[in-house]
């Protein structure tokens, strides 16, 4: 019997310790608040360049982008993607270094190296895209990386690229050139392919 | 806690360590009986301990009075496994793992299981295994026993035509749901498992997948299966 | 009192259904409320998990685990880098260890703070879960500081990290721990002893440690049972030697041991456990370079391990078989939710509809994992 | 105002009696949905912001450019009743139509007619029969049976469960609820809601208001027996398990989308306000002032009647947002267990007290 009332008793205080936690919260809600209004308000981005000393390290996940200028078809991104959603087909350039202006095609990258290959195709699709970050670490040229963060002076960040098509996901980075401009720099049909 | 409390809860754990449970089953209050059954616990621990200590140091003092190249728990398991289930192993090597040849497997499982020295009542992981698309299939049991904290890994070779292994799924019941998952991916048969179905995959699938020679299907209920992304090649 | 059979029904919860924490699919029998048998349907998530890794390098095997369990991912890279590296037999700066721990910790406070928020859904109660899932944004904006990621990290790698520290990152765990420890005071209060939370898990749902061991149950759940097995203590991998903390057990404070109250009992002690390790680690953080032991090409020898590491649900055991190759000949992962699920038919017959997933909700499992 | 009033300013009341009693009838029902469509708007409106505010979120906000959901979210509900007005109509296959069709509109019945014998104030209730609380207590459990159409009709296991579950509970919770307002009824000898409303005039004990919740402990108990129990009744939470979310998917709506569900909605709003007002009525003084003699009047007394009501309101969301939801059998064991007991103790309670005291 007094187990009964024991009960009854426990449940009530209990009970009322809940009712007053809510209670609590429902009268600070404008300290407690932890919503953000999403497309007035964002996010705010973790704080990067102020803190870390490892600039080089480039740590965020958003959308790849690839300075096609600084690319030297190397091929690394590629070979260190895990799913695949990295496709990059090279020609052999007939002079190592040298500005070919009509297709679009830049001898030398920023950091100096003499270009030996032309890009003639980079397509990324980031529908397939798992955001791991392991196509950065290992480029010569730092030309691939996400968007934002330490890269926001080269490419500002691109969180929200929501397309209706899901084909729009793939992004092709490489010149577009029409192919007899092409067919004068192909040496013999020697395609280099991955 | 009232000292009628204590009486109670000693004298019903005094008669469950001697096998009679109903006493301590039948303290209608809930949180006397949960203490009962924390003491019961508790002593039988205490008494599991002091069997184990009692029987540590004699075996302790003959390895110092020989002093033998001390034996590897997989030579012991092995040694033990020989002697009581002759030609059951497969090769001498036993440094990393035992090798079976599945025979008595379900025998030697209930063996290993029960066997005070070695205990092992816990399957950690059951690993199907191909070792290559000329030769056998594997299944790997990486054993461990709670009691002793010690592991051991056992391997049973089957042939790749016909695969078939004894089921341990009556003696470690979590090897229900592995070997299914070991059937599923590579169609090793365990005999005498109650329920031998696809766990992970559908049930119409076709092939084993994680074998070598594994080749997906051209279509599934009328689907063609694409090898390669459109526009992708 | 007699009960009355008559014909059973049979009842398929999911795969789509509101508390079955994804796409699992119960086939239940049910005889009125009280349930005779019940059976999980698994694979609806299946994604091929082992034979991708034998398609990839080690290095690219890191993102496809953290798709495993993606409520503990940290957990889960770790799992795999210890046992990459047992495999190689290499050894990983102090640093590096210390780290790994931090994280792995925090993690598991998250997957801990999901697992209770998510059982109290399942019984309920909505608001707790809000706070949980409140608190738990803050560590997964820590990670986000950390590693860009905010829930698949690729960030404990083989050899060593993705990235050491921020600056100031030491101080910003420290504000959020002191921030945290009261809030498990409130947990406590508005769900934990809660005599209408009490009511539904206490003695419900019952795992002898017999029947745990026996189903291969692991972590939490099986110290819910009374049953003090932490792979951290009794086999520790890393430096988890190092720190001084308990392993709580369930007792069966408010019912029975091994009840679903024990389970989310444990698993709320275990947080503050966690905490202290993280403090402790934050105290003894060396200073070093993470990425010195980083291997060039990881190629393992020919040869193969077994490494067990605990996860936030358990004994998750990575079987590694490599042939000399930089690609996995063969990788099995043990997965904890997948025995933990598979003792749900053993466990909950003979209870009403609404214990089901109470139970279900007490054994936290991550359907990611347990189909891979 | 009750229907006599309204068929006298009819003018052609005298004439036609009984055209002008349908028109005084059809002009109070089409006021008494209109108020339920409004104050199920304004609850919903309430629901989504007082559990967000207890939960640290906002709820809707309606921010920025463009027409968004109004200024703090306001035009939600509204946005809410829209869609649901739009959606598409699903009644499934196999279903059985007729009771599909049937039960969402008995279940409202059941809370719609409640209204008739609510005094919002001194002058206006609907009609102010003699048997008024008795009336409620009658109608309100029709629901009931519209929510076992439901399960059953929908052909739908997880109905049927919510459906089962639902008429064991609220059938059982009739019976506390009775009894707590049997002691009501012993304290003011009339069954009449403006009655007991007129005993609770005046004050007790100097300041304290001459409610029935604070005439003796006993009513004092019996008021949480009536109001837990009516929380009950109206399948909240911690007593929701007929649409058990989390285990019945939705229970007995699982079938219904749209208008139909809708339907539900609105019911169980009104269901909620019903079970309010009567506790209002019975226990807390109906429209009576806390202060006696100050702020009375027709106005003051819509003002306190409305205060009280949709304070329990709060009270049912604050409970909702706080608690788990009990198992079914305990549900029961609540009931038959502590409930049942106490009331009939209180009953004698009252008895005795009244004997000795009053």
């Amino acid at each position: 019997m007094s187990r009964y009332f024991r009960n009854i008793f426990e449940s009530i205080s209990t009970l009322m310790t809940g009712l007053g936690i809510t209670w609590r919260h429902m009268i600070r809600i404008r300290k407690d608040n932890v919503t953000l209004q999403y497309p007035e308000e964002r996010w705010p981005r973790p704080e990067r360049n102020i803190g870390f000393d490892f600039s080089e390290y480039n740590i965020i996940r958003s959308r790849l982008q690839v300075d096609i200028d600084d690319c030297i078809g190397c091929l690394k991104c590629e070979r260190a993607c895990p799913v695949q959603c990295i496709k990059i087909v090279t020609v052999k350039s007939g002079a190592k270094g040298e500005d070919l202006m009509d297709i679009g095609h830049t001898g030398l990258t920023s950091n100096g190296t003499k270009k030996a290959l032309i890009v003639t195709r980079f397509d990324i699709d980031m529908s397939e895209c798992c955001y791991c970050n392991l196509c950065v670490y290992p480029c010569p040229e730092d030309c691939i990386y996400m968007t934002g963060g330490p890269n926001s002076k080269k490419h500002p960040i691109d969180y929200e690229f929501s397309q209706y098509d899901r084909n729009d996901l793939i992004f092709k980075f490489a010149k577009e050139v029409e192919e007899e401009k092409m067919a004068k720099y192909l040496p013999q049909k020697e395609k280099v392919e991955a | 806690m009232s000292d009628e409390q204590t009486k109670l809860i000693q004298e019903a754990v005094a008669k469950a360590l001697a096998g009679n449970m109903d006493m301590i089953n039948n303290i209608e209050d809930r949180v006397t009986r949960s203490k009962a059954k924390a003491a019961l616990v508790k002593a039988k621990r205490e008494a599991k301990k002091g069997a184990a200590t009692s029987e540590e140091t004699p075996s302790e003092e003959i390895v110092q009075a020989e002093s033998p190249p001390e034996k590897s728990l997989n030579q012991k398991v092995a040694e033990a496994i020989e002697k009581k289930f002759p030609a059951s192993l497969a090769g001498d090597d036993v440094d990393g793992h035992i090798q079976l040849t599945g025979a008595n497997w379900f025998e030697i499982a209930h063996y290993l299981k029960d066997n005070p020295d070695f205990l092992f009542d816990s399957l950690q992981c059951v690993t199907g295994f191909d070792l290559g698309i000329e030769n056998d299939l594997e299944v790997r049991y990486n054993l461990h026993s709670m009691t002793h904290n010690h592991t051991i890994e056992i391997r049973i070779q089957t042939d790749r035509k016909n695969p078939k292994i004894p089921s341990v799924e009556q003696v470690w019941r979590i090897g229900d749901w592995f070997e299914r998952e070991t059937y599923d991916m590579y169609g090793i048969i365990f005999e005498g498992h109650r329920n031998m179905t696809r766990i992970l995959l559908p049930d119409d699938w076709e092939g084993w997948p994680l074998r070598k020679d594994y080749e997906t299907q051209e279509t599934y209920h009328g689907i063609v299966v694409q090898k390669v992304k459109d526009g992708w090649e | 009192m007699g009960i009355v059979h008559g014909d059973l029904m049979t009842l398929n919860i999911g795969p789509q259904h509101p508390s079955t924490h994804g796409v699992l699919r119960l086939k239940v029998k049910t005889d009125g409320e009280i349930i005779a048998d019940v059976e999980p349907v698994i694979g609806y998530l299946h994604r091929c998990f082992e034979k991708h890794c034998e398609n990839v390098t080690y290095d690219q095997v890191i993102p496809y685990t953290d798709r495993c369990d993606y409520i503990a991912a940290m957990n889960n890279n770790f799992g795999y880098a210890v046992a990459v590296e047992e495999l190689m037999d290499l050894k990983v700066p102090e640093r590096v260890e210390y780290i790994r721990v931090i994280v792995s910790e925090l993690n598991r406070i998250a997957s801990h703070l999901l697992a209770l928020g998510t059982f109290g859904l399942d019984v309920g109660a909505f608001t707790p879960f809000l706070y949980m899932f409140r608190d738990r944004e803050r560590i997964l904006d820590l990670f986000e500081v950390l590693c860009g990621a905010r829930l698949l990290y690729n960030y404990i790698w083989v050899g060593g990290l993705s990235h050491d520290f921020p600056n100031g990152f030491e101080e910003k765990i420290i504000d959020f721990l002191d921030y945290f420890e009261p809030q498990l005071d409130e947990y406590n209060n508005i769900l934990t002893f809660n005599k209408i939370f009490i009511e539904r898990t206490a003695d419900v749902g019952v795992m002898p440690a017999e029947v745990a061991i026996s189903y291969g149950v692991s972590g939490p759940n099986l110290r819910g049972s009374g049953v003090k097995w932490d792979l951290r203590k009794d086999d520790p991998y890393s430096i988890y030697d190092k720190f001084d903390f308990n392993i709580p057990v369930g007792t069966g404070t408010v019912g029975t041991i091994g009840d679903c109250w024990d389970r989310y009992y444990v698993r709320m002690l275990e947080m503050s456990e966690s905490i202290n390790i993280v403090r402790q680690a934050i105290k003894a953080l060396p200073s070093g370079d993470v990425h010195q032991a980083l291997p060039k090409k990881i190629r393992p020898p020919k040869g193969s391990v077994y490494k067990r590491t605990e996860s936030p649900r358990g004994d998750l055991g990575y079987y590694i078989e490599s042939d000399g190759s930089p690609i996995p000949y063969r990788l099995k992962m043990r997965s904890p939710a997948f025995t933990a699920l598979s003792v749900m038919g053993e466990i909950s017959s003979g209870w009403m509809m609404s214990d089901v997933l109470a139970i279900l909700g007490s054994l936290d499992i991550v359907l990611g994992e347990i189909d891979r | 105002m009750t229907i006599d009033q309204l068929m006298n300013w009819i003018p052609f009341g005298a004439d036609w009696p009984a055209l002008a009693f349908f028109a005084a009838v059809l002009v109070c029902a089409l006021t008494v949905f209109l108020f339920i469509a409004v104050y199920a708007l304004m609850a919903i409106y309430g629901e989504v912001k007082i559990s967000s505010f207890m939960q640290d979120k906002v709820g809707p906000m309606g921010q920025g450019v463009g027409f968004h959901a109004g200024k703090w979210g306001l035009l939600q509900p509204v946005a809410d009743a829209v869609k649901l007005i739009l959606k598409e109509d699903i009644i499934p296959t196999l279903a059985d139509k007729k009771l599909f069709i049937m039960a969402p509109f008995v279940v409202f019945i059941g809370a719609f007619i409640s209204f008739a014998a609510l005094p919002f104030n001194q002058h206006t209730v609907v009609s102010d029969l003699n048997i008024g609380i008795f009336y409620i207590l009658a109608v309100g459990s029709l629901s009931v049976i519209g929510i076992i159409l439901a399960g059953w009709g929908s052909n739908n296991k997880w109905s049927l469960y919510g459906g089962m579950r639902s008429a064991a509970q609220i059938v059982s919770y009739e019976i506390p609820a009775a009894l707590s307002i049997i002691t009501v009824i012993m304290l003011t000898g009339t069954l009449s809601m403006q009655g007991i409303i007129e005993f609770q005039k005046g004050t007790i004990w100097v300041i304290l208001p001459n409610w029935i919740i604070f005439n003796n402990p006993f009513s004092f108990i019996a008021f949480f027996i009536f109001f837990i129990s009516g929380v009950a009744e109206c399948n909240r939470t911690p007593f929701d398990i007929p649409e058990a979310e989390s285990e019945l998917v939705a229970g007995a709506f699982t079938e219904y989308s749209g208008m139909r569900y809708a339907f539900f909605f609105l019911s169980e709003y009104a269901e909620m306000f019903v079970i309010s007002a009567v506790a209002t009525t019975a226990f807390l003084g109906g429209w009576n002032s806390p202060i006696s003699g100050f702020f009375d009047g027709p106005g003051w007394g819509l003002f306190w009647f409305m205060g009280k009501s949709l304070f329990l309101v709060f009270v049912m969301l604050w409970f909702r947002w706080t608690f788990p939801r009990l198992r079914v059998d305990q549900l029961m064991s609540i009931c038959w267990k502590v409930f049942l007991p106490f009331a009939l103790v209180n009953i004698f309670g009252v008895a005795i007290w009244s004997l000795i005291i009053g």
